[in-house]
């Protein structure tokens, strides 16, 4: 190992040691101290989503309305949605660990603009605190996709604070994209050319595409429902001659590619992990780079599939829908090649691989699921059910949070310096799984059985799924507060990492754990291409993994 | 430390390699910056398609409503704050410093002369009470309607009209915003121009706020036509 | 890379050409063109807009591709928004 | 069908079995991929785990196997395409002599009105083997109109009319849905359908003595004088309206429109939207003089106008028996 500055305690110095202090958290520009900041910001908000998803599914235990009164349920499940998708979803990989891998993938000492990064965190945070003085202001009941005429002149909630938080999260994340794009675009090292970029890298660029180019529509249109209320510029306003779906075009025209925001980058984490823990090259890594700039693309063509019972056009509807089965190939792809890589591997099979199984099979019943909301018939019986809750949580739970918390347990050691408890985080990806699937299983069923969404209290019939649905949601929060207490603990009491427990290639790996603030002690010179397994050897053995220092 | 880590010229910053690469980053980011606008004005410009194509009699009589002078006006100063930007930079890059800073108080001039005309159209809009909300009202006829006999002449739907001025003061008031936006930046930029900041090696600051701007015109370029100048030979 | 220095007269004929241009585009406005009214307005604006991308903004003078590849980005996915709503709104009569 | 256990929702309309195929269809296909590729990486999980001596070995990729396992995939999705779109495309064209019911929607219930005049809220009774057509506007937000047992869902929005029909199969009640999100007692916008033998739903007709829809709309009509412009001969200052629903319409501006139930209720608000050719745009508009459910009768009149031979019986004015 190369040889290493050394502080006043004895120990190497880090990013983490360099400096002590709010001040020096709070006033950073290193682009890791940013991804931590991150990092708890969308933990808290995780926590408090899915301390209202506790409440909801409590609700529906019964079918009767008793837990709650309506008013009150219908804010639980709009704020459910606001803060997991705008506060957690679309952040958490991009800008945790998409923040603090990047750079280092490429060889850069930081992202193009660090102190842009630490304005996109502070616009995320003003965001973050309108949308807890909504939630304590009580809340808004609008749905988290703030359908007018419902929003715009019906709802007598926080609608205003709600949106302006949620304009700024949204141009946090649109500087969060920007930052990417620059970077990946300008501050390669040497060697470092796009055919070597890990696919990780590509992931994150093809998600700030979106980020940049879809989220500033969604910006205006929810402005332009604020100014709605504000001062009756009625550009939704059905009285004035104003069409409600086109409000629902200019939504889902982000909202749509906003859920390839969530999960492509989960893509990038499961390739690396994939191939790290078979010992392999990537299958075909040049149509896996190809799949994710495709679904980025592709992904803004297809977003009135959510519109096909609103009232829009046949024709439309048939363009779209027809559309939307174009996403799938590139889809397809990805999950095929994943599996490929694993053909002929030696496959080992810690934590954050088997979250890398969990991803490739609920994102397959999850894309698989999207090409029945896809099928016109076959959408106007489902459109509006559990069926399209299950479908998208299938998507964004168990794909991309799945696939975030196999990042987090694959990287946890270059980003903290310490060993998460592998007994610990096998059992935990076993809880998540199970209760993943109980949770959401049977909500494709309810959804067939035509129960709508969004309904406080609903016909007996229907209790049987929802009470195992309920069931699996307690299983699951078990699942998701586990790590969070044993990350903690290895902070403190974990073994100290070595710089490449996983004998993983790319470029992060062959830095310190926790990497200096500068990333490297010399400025790196890539001469070998991505993945390149075949000479790293085995995986270590937990007991053969060198402790550091 | 990240400070101590400053280098001698402070104009380069810690993580680039070279002034080159910074430089292109920030151009960079600038045009991905400005790709982000098209698409933020884009959402409105999908509205006004929308509705335009809906209602299309009614926004040509409403269009009418507006004073194309000013309009006209208004384009001509953006244009002229065009070439007062291009001039400074052309001033920064001939390392001249004061003509620099000249031009760049010209452009703020013209920038703030625009939104002086603006603010009396909307003043205008007020006391017409075409502003959208419950004191508005719309009483006028739709295009081409003066040549036939008083008793067919049909009048222009105010619900219609509403609606594109709704879209109006959206589509103005975000560009306005904009234009405030620009020439806070001037300021910042003139001060530190006169200060000696900006150099013929330094000054990319100044070519990015300078895109910015353009840009901002060229928002206003397709405004007029779309607001100001539809149906108005009928 | 060499910095392109805008000479004088470029700028003085470009900014004379957009004043041409507006000045055309309220001409044209009050002659009766038909639905190519429209038409005229956006292609006057456009070629406008085209002038201040390429000399005022220097793309034509830049040796950098990607500036490029981002505007027609940005203007390829402002083409879906408009295009794609309106697939919706123009054939919504269609029986 | 299935016991207790509910899987599957009642089947009562001739739309339901389609969908149920294709949703049987679907399922399969997708659960062979999904079992196909769960077998193949759990097998790949435990044949090729980490075996000492026996590195892994690299594969590059492979272009015609990429290829395969995109194209056969994005066929059959062709295949569920197709069958989707016929289906859709049924559900979308309601056919010519169905029945009419005019729905109109309000935070938070369903207020429907037969073409015989009676009036029903949160109930809509139908009979077997008839098609009936769903003509739904809402008064405030967004509604949809969902019955899960006849597998068809239609959004209903306030400031136009959306429309949608179904054939009941099977006597019964069915759930009724607001399906989407509409405030407060969104999930209290619940009804119930009730399908009725033929025999039955005539007697239920009759019963009440109700003023049909198009008589409501016929007086409608000259109380508020359009009557004395929309003649029924060609001396009118408006178009004869006799014969024109359903039949294309030319325009003053050249263009021509088929008059739907839209296009009546655009040309009662907003006269000056449309006009029709060699006409002058001299009618006022009625927004704010007229409510919902007056809206409905005039339509229903204006179609009724056009006869039984242009495809819209006047059957609800022979069921029901007029007011004395």
């Amino acid at each position: 190992m190369a040889t290493a500055v050394v502080s006043d305690s004895g120990e190497r110095e880090n990013y983490l040691n360099v400096g002590h202090g709010l001040k020096s958290w709070l006033l950073t520009v290193d682009h890791k101290r940013i991804a931590l900041l991150y990092l708890m910001s969308i933990t808290f908000f995780f926590f408090i989503g899915g301390f209202f998803a506790l409440l909801i599914r409590l609700e529906l235990l019964t079918p009767a309305g008793d837990l709650v009164q309506s008013d009150t349920y219908n804010k639980l499940f709009t704020m459910h949605g606001q803060v997991m998708v705008f506060f957690f979803l679309i952040p958490a990989v991009p800008a945790v660990l998409g923040n603090f891998l990047i750079p280092i993938m490429i060889g850069a000492k930081d992202l193009a603009f660090p102190r842009v990064n630490l304005l996109s965190w502070y616009l995320f945070i003003i965001g973050g605190i309108l949308m807890i003085y909504t939630i304590l202001n009580g809340g808004v009941d609008t749905g988290w996709t703030f359908y007018t005429p419902l929003s715009s002149e019906w709802s007598k909630t926080n609608v205003i604070p709600a949106i302006v938080g949620i304009f700024f999260a949204g141009f946090s994340s649109i500087l969060t994209g920007l930052n990417f794009i620059v970077t990946i675009h300008r501050m390669r090292a040497p060697g470092m050319t796009w055919n070597r970029l890990p696919l990780f890298v590509w992931a994150h660029y093809a998600t700030s595409i979106i980020q940049v180019l879809g989220t500033p529509v969604v910006a205006i249109t929810l402005t332009l429902v604020a100014l709605e209320r504000l001062f009756h510029l009625g550009v939704f306003n059905p009285s004035l001659g104003g069409d409600p779906l086109l409000f629902q075009h200019l939504f889902w025209f982000y909202s749509h590619p906003a859920v390839y925001i969530m999960i492509l980058p989960g893509m990038g984490i499961v390739s690396e992990i994939v191939c790290c823990f078979s010992r392999k090259r990537i299958f075909g890594y040049k149509a896996m780079a190809l799949a994710v700039i495709g679904i980025a693309v592709i992904g803004f063509l297809v977003w009135a599939h959510h519109m096909f019972v609103a009232g829009i056009s046949v024709y439309a509807a048939l363009i779209f829908s027809l559309l939307s089965y174009f996403v799938a190939v590139p889809s397809a792809i990805k999950v095929f090649n994943w599996t490929a890589t694993m053909y002929k591997g030696s496959i080992t099979y810690q934590t954050p691989m088997l979250y890398a199984f969990g991803f490739v099979g609920l994102f397959t019943i999850g894309g698989l699921t999207g090409l029945f909301l896809a099928c016109l018939g076959m959408d106007v019986h489902v459109h509006d059910t559990y069926f399209v809750i299950a479908h998208f949580h299938y998507i964004m739970v168990g794909g991309m949070v799945m696939a975030y918390l196999g990042g987090m347990h694959f990287w946890w050691p270059k980003i903290s310096g310490r060993m998460y408890p592998e007994g610990w985080g096998k059992l935990a990806a076993l809880i998540v799984f199970i209760g993943f699937n109980l949770t959401f299983f049977p909500q494709f069923i309810l959804g067939y059985m035509g129960m709508p969404r969004r309904y406080h209290a609903y016909p007996a019939e229907f209790q049987i799924l929802n009470v195992l649905s309920t069931a699996g949601a307690s299983i699951l929060a078990v699942g998701y507060l586990l790590p969070m207490v044993y990350f903690l603990w290895s902070m403190r009491y974990g073994r100290p990492a070595p710089a490449n427990p996983w004998n993983a290639a790319g470029l992060e790996w062959q830095t310190h754990s926790p990497p200096p603030t500068f990333n490297f002690d010399e400025q790196p010179v890539v001469t070998w291409e991505a993945y390149d397994y075949d000479k790293l050897g085995e995986i270590p053995e937990r007991e053969e993994i060198p402790v550091a220092r | 430390m990240v400070d101590e880590h400053a280098h001698e010229n402070p104009a380069l910053l810690h993580h680039f390699a070279t002034k080159e690469q910074q430089k292109n980053a920030a151009s960079l980011g600038m045009w991905v910056f400005l790709a982000q606008e098209v698409m933020f004005f884009g959402g409105m410009f999908c509205a006004y398609l929308v509705y335009r194509y809906k209602y299309f009699a009614d926004f040509g009589s409403a269009s009418q409503q507006l004073d194309i002078r000013l309009g006209a006006t208004n384009t001509v100063v953006l244009i002229c704050s065009s070439l007062t930007v291009v001039l400074a930079i052309r001033a920064v890059q001939l390392g001249k410093r004061m003509a620099l800073v000249f031009w760049l108080l010209a452009t703020i001039l013209l920038g703030l002369a625009f939104l002086g005309i603006k603010a009396n159209e909307y003043a205008e809009k007020f006391e017409k009470h075409h502003v959208p909300g419950a004191s508005f009202s719309y009483h006028e006829l739709l295009p081409s309607q003066e040549k036939l006999p008083a008793a067919e002449r049909h009048y222009a739907n105010p619900h219609h009209a509403e609606m594109f001025f709704s879209l109006y003061f959206a589509m103005t008031g975000m560009h306005a915003l904009h234009m405030v936006v620009g020439v806070g930046l001037f300021g910042t930029l003139a001060f530190f121009a006169w200060r000696g900041k900006y150099t013929p090696d330094y000054y990319t600051p100044i070519e990015n706020a300078g895109l910015y701007w353009h840009f901002v015109d060229i928002v206003w370029i397709y405004l007029f036509g779309l607001l100001y100048l539809i149906d108005r030979h009928r | 890379m060499p910095e392109h220095i805008s000479s004088l007269r470029s700028a003085l004929a470009i900014w004379l050409a957009l004043l041409a241009g507006t000045t055309l585009t309220v001409a044209a406005a009050f002659i009766d063109l038909g639905p190519f009214n429209t038409v005229v307005a956006l292609a006057i604006a456009t070629i406008k807009a085209t002038l201040v991308v390429l000399f005022y903004m220097h793309v034509k003078y830049t040796h950098e591709k990607l500036t490029g590849l981002v505007i027609v980005s940005a203007l390829f996915w402002l083409f879906i928004l408009l295009t794609l709503s309106m697939a919706d709104y123009a054939t919504r009569l269609w029986r | 069908m299935f016991g207790h256990l509910p899987l599957w929702p009642e089947n009562a309309s001739t739309t339901a079995g389609n969908v149920d195929a294709l949703y049987i269809f679907l399922v399969l296909v997708s659960g062979i991929m999904t079992v196909l590729i769960f077998t193949v990486l759990m097998v790949f999980a435990v044949r090729f785990r980490k075996r000492r001596g026996r590195p892994a070995e690299q594969i590059e990729g492979s272009t015609e196997l990429e290829l395969t396992w995109s194209i056969i995939p994005f066929c059959v999705m062709l295949a569920f395409f197709v069958w989707g779109a016929v289906i859709y495309f049924q559900e979308r064209t309601p056919p010519q002599d169905a029945a009419e019911v005019y729905t109109v929607a309000k935070q938070w219930m369903w207020k429907f009105e037969h073409m015989g005049g009676q009036r029903e809220i949160n109930e809509l009774h139908v009979p077997i083997g008839r098609d009936v057509k769903m003509i739904m506007t809402s008064q405030d937000v967004i509604h949809s109109f969902y019955v899960p047992a006849f597998r068809i869902k239609q959004d209903v929005i306030p400031g136009r009319y959306t429309t949608l029909w179904f054939r009941a199969t099977k006597a019964g009640t069915y759930h009724l849905f607001c399906s989407q999100y509409c405030g407060t007692q969104h999930s209290g916008m619940i009804g119930w359908v009730v399908v009725m033998e033929p025999r039955d739903y005539e007697a239920w007709m009759s019963g009440g003595g109700n003023q049909p829809l198009a008589v409501t709309g016929q007086k409608l009509f000259s109380e508020l004088g359009c009557v004395t412009c929309h003649r029924s001969d060609t001396q009118g200052r408006g178009p004869n309206l006799v014969g024109v629903f359903g039949k294309p319409v030319l325009l003053e501006d050249g263009r021509t429109v088929t008059a739907d139930e839209n296009y009546i209720r655009e040309s009662i608000l907003e006269p000056a939207a449309k006009i029709v050719k060699g006409f002058k745009p001299v009618m006022p508009t009625f927004q704010g003089q007229v409510s919902d459910e007056q809206l409905n009768a005039l339509v229903a009149y204006v179609k009724a106008l056009a006869g039984p031979q242009s495809g819209r019986p006047a059957d609800g004015m022979a069921v029901a028996t007029p007011e004395p």
